[in-house]
C-alpha cells in the first residue's frame, strides 16, 4: 500500500468502531481458551445478535491476570469480569444495557495489580483483536515502519534503537542497537532477521502471551529491523508447542502480505520484506541462537562454538540478526515516540518496560509489565498480591532454569539486568516462580537440574555428562545418604560445567544449585549423612 | 621394619600375581617390612594396627564391604591396587545389570548341573560394584591391570621408605 | 597471508593469520590435550578438554576452534585448567563403560593416554554402568557402544571425507549415541561403503576390526589430512 | 555431470503421504525442510516410522541417519505409535510447585503407564509437556487434546478412567 492508504485505513477503521455503542472483548489467549472462552465468546455473540448488533463482540490479548481467567473486557477495560462462564452472557449483556456491571463477576481494575503496570509492549493487549490487522492498523499499527521507511535512513533508526537504551529482552540484555549495527556493517547482499520465539523457560509465558496478542506488532517490528540491518528475508521461529501462536502468526503475515505491508516495495519504496514461520519441535537448547538457527537449516539444534557470531555468520552462512519477541516488540514504540521517551522508563541502563510472567505461590498469577528499576517487593506484593493461604514469602526464582532464586531478604532488590546478576540470578526472559515457606530449595535446584539434563544436546562433555552427574548427586543428597564429600563434588562440578560448558544451557545449569547453595546452603547441609556446619567461603 | 598387609577383594587374583612377580626383589622388602596379613600367607585375623595395606578388588559384596571398613580401621596407610580397586573394572562390568540378572545368568543359564542360586554361605552382591576409595578413604592409588611388578615395587619402596610417590610413574589404567 | 604476533603461557610467538590457538600451540611445542579434535576434520569443539584461558574474554575459549588475533594472551595450562581438564575426563570414563584390561585398544587409545597425561588416575564421580548396545553385524567392523565418548570423529570422516554420511547421532544429553542409517544394524546399511575410516579415527576401541583381541587394535589416522589435501588440490 | 535424481515414491497410496510431500514441495524439496517435513509426518500418521523416516529423506537428499538424528532429537516427534488416548502431563515450573510430580505418581499407580509409555494393550500414553503455556490453570493437563485446568490426582485418575470407558478418544 502507498503511504495514505494507512490513514485512510485506519479512519474508516475507527469509524467501524464508533459505530458500536459497546465493545466487550473475551480474551482468546492460550490460559483462558483453555477455561472455555471461545464458547464464552460465542454465547456473548449469539446475545449481541439478539439484540441487533450494537454492541461488538470481539477476541482480544492476554489481558494478565490469566489465574481470574476467562476474563471479559467491557469497553476498553471500563469494566473487567473474571471466571465468566457461558452461562453470564445473558447477565453480562443486560448489565451493559442498564449501565449497571454484573456485581458477582467484577473485578476491580484500579488495584496495584492494574495501575502499577507500564504497558509499551502489551498496550494493544485486552483492546484489539489479534487475528484482524484493520484493528491493529486502527491503533496506529504499521505506522512505524512507514515512518522508518519513508522518513529515516537505515542508520538514523539504529541510532534510534541505540540510544533508546533497549537491551535484548530474551535474558542476557545485550545492547539490540549495537547488535543491529554490527550486522548492519557486515557486506554480504543477503541477511536475515530471525526472531525468537522459542520461549522454553519452564514458567514463561511471556513471548507467547505477545505473539498471540499482538503478532502484527512483531512483524512490524521486524520489517524495521531489516530495513535497519539490509535484509529482506524474516524467520519467525516458533516453538510448536505454541499452536495458537503459530496460528496467529501465520494469519497476521497473511493478512499483512494482502495489505502489502510485506512483500514487495513496502509503502512503495524499494524495501522488500517477507517473513517465514519455522516450527521448533521441543527441544529448550534451540533458545541460544546457534541452535536456532541450526533447526532452521532442518539440523539438530546443537549449538556451535561461537565466534563466529550470527551477525557474521548466521543462517547458512550468512550475516543473520537474531532478537527476542519481546525485543522487536518493543521497536516500533522507539520509532514512534522516540528513544528520548523510551528511556525515560526504566532505569539509566535498563531502559523500557519488561514483561514477567507470575506463577507459583503467588495470588495473583498471570502476565504483567512493568517498568524496569521497579522493586522485587512491588512485583510480589503490590501487584502480585502476595503470597496465598497465609504463607511467607521464601524466595522468587528468576530466569528459569538458567536463573537463579532470591530470597526474601532481598526484596528490595531494583529489577534490572545487573542488580539481579549481583545476586547471583538473571533477568532471564521473564520468568517469575514464586516459593513459599514449604518449599525445600534442595528439591526445587533438583528439579531445574532435572531439565537442564533432559534438555542438553550431548554435543559437549561439562553439559551432557555434567548435568546427569549433578542431579544425580542432588537426589542422593535428597535421599539423605549424601555426605560432605558429595557436596564438594556436586561444587566442582557446577564450577566445570559452568565454566567449560559450549553455550549458554550448559553455562548457565549449574546456577540454580548455586544459588541455592548461597542463600539457602543449611538446607543442603542439613540433608548430610555427616551433618556438621561447612566453613563460609 | 615396618608391617604390611595385603587384602583381596574382588578381582582376579592377578595383582597378587604381580606382587609374586617381584621374584627376588620380594626379598628386598622384606628386609624392610613384615607381611603380617595376606592371602598368601596364613594369618586368621586382620592385626590391631598395620602400617601399610595393599588391597586389590573392587567392592562387590556386603562381606567385601564389611571388610574393607575394618581393615581400613586398622591401617595407617592404605593403597589401592590395580584397577579392580581403583575403577570398579572386570568384576564391575555386572554393575548394569541387576544383581537378580547377574545370579540367574550365572547359577541358572550357564549350570550344567544343579541350576538354582546359592542360598547359604554366599555373602549377597551389592547393587552395584564400587571402587575402594568410594567406599573408605584411600590414600594413594595404583592403577594397572595388574600393575606391573617393577611400578609394585616402585611404589613399596617409596612408601616403606616414608617418601611421596609420584603419580606420574603410576598413572595408566589397564 | 599477513603474520600475527600473541602471548601463550608468557612466551612470544608469531604465527599465521587464521591459524587457531590449537595450531599455534603445537607448532611451538606446547601441549594441549585434544579428543573430539582431528587434523584433517572440522573443528566442533564439543569435547572441551581444549579450553584455555585468553586474557580479556569471559570463560574458557575452545583452542581447536579459535582464532588467534593480534596481541591475544593465552594461558593453556593454569591450575583451574588442569582441575577442570580432569574432571572432564572423569565425566567420560564415568558415563560408558570403559575397562581398559580387556578393551581392543588398549595401550593404544586416546582416552586412556589423555588420562596418563592429565593425571586422572581415579574419580570420586559414581560410574553411571549404562547399558550400551554393540554392533557386530559388519562383515569387518564391530562397534561396542560401551567405550564410544560421542566425539563424533566417525561421523564427520564419513561425511567430510567418505561421503557416505552413514554415521550420525541419534537422541540428545546423556541418552544420546551413534547410530548407521535408520539406527539399522550396521552390517545392513546399504550407505556404508565399509572403507573403515571411521574405525581409524575413533580415539577408543568403540570402532574396531574384527579379529582383534585385547590391546591388539592399533590405528593409523593421518590418511584423513593425506585425503583431504589431495581433493583440494584436484578442486 | 549432473547426478540425475529420481523423486521418491510414497510408501503406499494412503492418502496422507499427499500431504506430506506437499509439505515437502513447498520448501522446493530442500534439505531445511526435514524438520516442516517431519511436523507434518506427525500430523497426519500420528507418529513417525522408519518408512516415513526413509520417504522424506529420500525426497530431500538428507542422508538417512541425518533424518534420523534430527527425528530423534526433537521431544515433539514421536518415533512410536501412541495409544488410543493419551494424557499429557504439563510438567512446567508452575504446574510442578503445584503437584504435577503427584499427578503422575497416581496415574502410575493406577494404570501402571509412566511419562513417555503406552500401556500394553495399547489404550493409554503417558506424556510429559515442558510447559503448556497455561501456568494460571496449573497444575493442567491435557486429555485427548482437551486441557483439564488445576487437577488433582483424584481428579486426574477419575477422567482418564471416564476416557478409557468410553473407548473412543
Amino acid at each position: 500500500m502507498e503511504s495514505h492508504e494507512l490513514d485512510e485505513l485506519a479512519a474508516r477503521e475507527r469509524t467501524r468502531q464508533g459505530d458500536y455503542h459497546h465493545q466487550i472483548g473475551v480474551c482468546v489467549g492460550s490460559g483462558c481458551a483453555s477455561s472455555r472462552s471461545p464458547q464464552i465468546r460465542a454465547a456473548l455473540e449469539a446475545e449481541a445478535k439478539k439484540h441487533g448488533h450494537a454492541c461488538r463482540v470481539k477476541g482480544v490479548g492476554c489481558m494478565g491476570l490469566c489465574g481470574a481467567g476467562p476474563m471479559v473486557s467491557v469497553d476498553d477495560d471500563e469494566v473487567l469480569y473474571q471466571h465468566v462462564s457461558e452461562s453470564d452472557a445473558t447477565r453480562i449483556y443486560a448489565g451493559l444495557e442498564k449501565g449497571e456491571p454484573v456485581e458477582d463477576l467484577v473485578i476491580a481494575n484500579d488495584t496495584p495489580f492494574f495501575t502499577k503496570q507500564v504497558r509499551v509492549v502489551r498496550r494493544n493487549a485486552g483492546k484489539i483483536d489479534p487475528d484482524r490487522i484493520e484493528d491493529y492498523i486502527a491503533e496506529g499499527g504499521y505506522s512505524a515502519l512507514r515512518k522508518a521507511l519513508t522518513e529515516m535512513t537505515p542508520e538514523e533508526v539504529i541510532d534510534e534503537v541505540r540510544t533508546s537504551g533497549l537491551r535484548g529482552r530474551g535474558g542476557a540484555g545485550y545492547p539490540t542497537g549495537l547488535k543491529w549495527s554490527t550486522v548492519s556493517k557486515m557486506k554480504s547482499p543477503q541477511k536475515y532477521v530471525i526472531c525468537n520465539g522459542d520461549e522454553g523457560d519452564p514458567g514463561a509465558f511471556m513471548d507467547r502471551s505477545v505473539m498471540e496478542s499482538d503478532p502484527h506488532l512483531i512483524l512490524e517490528g521486524m520489517a524495521i529491523a531489516g530495513y535497519a540491518i539490509g535484509a529482506t528475508q524474516g524467520y519467525i521461529y516458533v516453538r510448536a508447542e505454541y499452536p495458537l501462536a503459530i496460528e496467529r502468526l501465520k494469519n497476521a503475515i497473511k493478512q499483512a502480505r494482502k495489505y502489502e505491508l510485506l512483500g514487495e516495495n513496502i509503502f512503495g519504496t524499494d524495501f522488500d520484506f517477507s517473513i517465514e514461520i519455522r516450527l521448533g519441535a521441543g527441544a529448550f537448547v534451540c533458545g541460544e541462537e546457534t541452535a536456532l538457527i541450526a533447526s532452521i537449516e532442518g539440523k539438530r539444534g546443537s549449538p556451535r562454538p561461537r565466534p563466529p557470531y550470527p551477525a557474521e555468520s548466521g543462517l547458512w552462512g550468512k550475516p543473520t540478526l537474531i532478537n527476542n519477541v519481546e525485543t522487536f516488540a518493543n521497536i516500533t514504540a522507539i520509532i514512534e515516540k522516540g528513544s528520548a521517551w523510551f528511556s525515560s522508563i526504566g532505569t539509566e541502563k535498563s531502559t523500557g518496560t519488561k514483561i514477567f510472567a507470575l506463577s507459583g505461590k503467588i495470588t495473583n498469577i498471570g502476565l504483567i509489565e512493568v517498568p524496569m528499576g521497579i522493586s522485587l517487593g512491588e512485583i510480589i506484593y503490590d501487584i502480585g498480591g502476595g503470597i496465598p493461604d497465609g504463607h511467607e514469602f521464601k524466595a522468587v526464582q528468576t530466569g528459569g532454569p538458567s536463573g537463579g532464586c532470591i530470597p526474601a531478604v532481598h526484596l528490595e532488590v531494583s529489577v534490572d539486568y545487573e542488580s539481579l546478576k549481583a545476586l547471583g540470578s538473571i533477568m532471564g526472559s521473564g520468568g517469575m516462580i514464586v516459593m513459599d515457606d514449604t518449599a525445600s530449595m534442595v528439591e526445587v535446584a533438583h528439579y531445574f537440574m532435572e531439565f537442564s539434563k533432559s534438555e542438553s544436546c550431548g554435543k559437549c562433555i561439562p553439559c551432557r555428562v555434567g548435568t546427569a552427574q549433578m542431579y544425580d548427586l542432588l537426589a542422593l543428597i535428597i535421599s539423605g545418604e549424601a555426605t560432605s564429600a558429595d557436596l564438594q563434588l556436586l561444587e566442582d562440578l557446577c564450577e566445570m560445567v559452568r565454566d567449560t560448558s559450549l553455550c549458554g544451557l550448559g553455562q548457565s545449569a549449574p546456577n540454580p544449585v548455586l544459588s541455592t547453595l548461597r542463600y539457602f546452603r543449611e538446607e543442603y547441609e542439613a540433608l548430610l549423612v555427616d551433618a556438621k556446619p561447612v566453613e563460609a567461603k | 621394619m615396618i608391617t604390611m598387609a595385603t587384602v583381596w577383594l574382588d578381582g582376579c587374583s592377578g595383582c597378587h600375581m604381580s606382587i609374586l612377580d617381584m621374584d627376588e626383589y620380594l626379598i628386598e622388602i622384606f628386609k624392610r617390612a613384615t607381611l603380617v596379613y595376606s592371602p598368601l600367607v596364613d594369618h586368621k585375623d586382620f592385626p590391631e594396627m598395620v602400617d601399610l595395606t595393599l588391597v586389590e578388588g573392587a567392592v562387590s559384596s556386603t562381606d567385601d564391604l564389611a571388610k574393607i571398613k575394618k581393615v581400613r580401621q586398622h591401617t595407617k596407610t592404605l593403597v589401592a591396587l590395580g584397577d579392580c580397586a581403583v575403577t570398579g573394572n572386570v568384576p564391575g562390568m555386572r554393575s548394569m545389570f541387576p544383581v537378580s540378572a547377574v545370579m540367574e545368568r550365572a547359577y541358572v543359564e550357564n549350570a550344567d548341573i544343579n541350576p538354582g542360586a546359592p542360598t547359604q554361605k554366599i555373602p549377597p552382591l551389592i547393587a552395584r560394584v564400587r571402587p575402594v576409595h568410594q567406599i573408605v578413604p584411600v590414600d594413594l592409588v595404583v592403577p594397572g591391570c595388574p600393575p606391573s611388578a617393577k611400578t609394585i615395587a616402585y611404589v613399596l619402596d617409596r612408601l616403606i621408605a616414608g617418601e611421596p610417590v609420584d603419580s606420574a610413574e603410576i598413572a595408566r589404567f589397564g | 597471508m599477513s603474520v600475527k604476533t600473541l602471548k601463550m603461557d608468557g612466551k612470544d610467538l608469531s604465527a599465521r593469520e587464521g591459524d587457531t590457538i590449537l595450531q599455534v600451540a603445537e607448532e611451538n611445542n606446547i601441549y594441549i590435550p585434544t579428543l573430539c579434535h582431528l587434523d584433517g576434520l572440522a573443528d566442533v569443539g564439543a569435547c572441551r578438554l581444549c579450553v584455555v584461558e585468553i586474557k580479556g574474554r569471559r570463560g574458557f575459549q575452545p583452542a581447536c576452534s579459535t582464532v588467534i588475533e593480534e596481541g591475544m594472551e593465552v594461558v593453556t595450562n593454569s591450575e583451574t585448567l588442569q582441575k577442570y581438564r580432569r574432571l572432564i575426563l572423569e565425566l567420560l570414563f564415568v558415563e560408558g563403560n570403559h575397562v581398559c584390561a580387556v578393551c581392543v585398544s588398549n595401550r593404544h587409545c586416546d582416552l586412556q593416554d589423555l588420562a596418563v597425561k592429565v593425571g586422572m588416575n581415579y574419580t570420586r564421580l559414581a560410574y553411571r554402568a549404562p547399558v550400551r548396545d554393540m554392533d557386530l553385524s559388519h562383515e569387518r567392523f564391530g562397534f561396542d557402544g560401551n567405550r564410544c565418548v560421542l566425539c563424533t570423529r566417525c561421523v564427520r570422516v564419513c561425511d567430510e571425507i567418505e561421503g557416505a554420511h552413514t554415521w550420525d547421532v541419534r537422541g540428545r544429553g546423556i541418552e544420546a549415541s551413534v547410530i548407521t542409517d535408520l539406527d539399522q544394524p550396521w552390517g545392513e546399511s546399504l550407505t556404508c561403503t565399509s572403507c573403515g575410516k571411521c574405525v581409524q579415527v575413533c580415539p577408543t576401541g568403540a570402532l574396531f576390526q574384527k579379529g582383534k583381541s585385547a590391546a591388539e587394535m592399533v590405528k593409523q589416522a593421518t590418511f584423513v589430512t593425506y585425503l583431504k589435501s589431495m581433493r583440494e588440490s584436484k578442486k | 555431470m549432473a547426478v540425475k535424481s529420481l523423486r521418491a515414491a510414497p510408501p503406499s497410496d494412503d492418502k496422507r503421504w499427499l500431504l506430506v510431500n506437499a509439505a515437502m514441495r513447498r520448501y522446493g524439496y530442500q534439505p531445511d525442510a526435514l524438520i516442516e517435513a517431519l511436523h507434518t509426518v506427525q500430523e497426519s500418521f500420528g507418529y513417525i516410522d522408519p518408512q516415513a523416516l526413509r520417504f522424506v529423506a529420500d525426497s530431500l537428499n538428507v542422508p538417512l541417519s541425518h533424518a534420523y538424528g534430527v527425528a530423534t532429537f526433537y521431544h515433539f516427534f514421536s518415533l512410536k505409535k501412541l495409544g488410543r488416548h493419551s494424557c499429557v502431563i504439563c510438567t512446567g515450573t508452575a504446574c510442578y510447585i503445584k503437584g504435577s510430580g503427584e499427578l503422575l505418581h497416581a496415574i502410575e499407580e493406577k494404570f501402571g503407564v509412566a511419562d513417555g509409555e503406552t500401556s500394553d494393550d495399547g489404550e493409554l500414553s503417558i506424556l510429559t509437556a515442558r510447559c503448556l503455556g497455561a501456568c494460571g490453570l496449573a497444575p493442567a493437563a491435557v486429555l485427548d487434546s482437551e486441557v483439564m485446568p488445576k487437577q488433582t490426582a483424584e481428579e486426574i485418575v477419575t477422567l482418564i478412567e471416564e476416557a478409557l470407558r468410553n473407548g473412543k478418544s
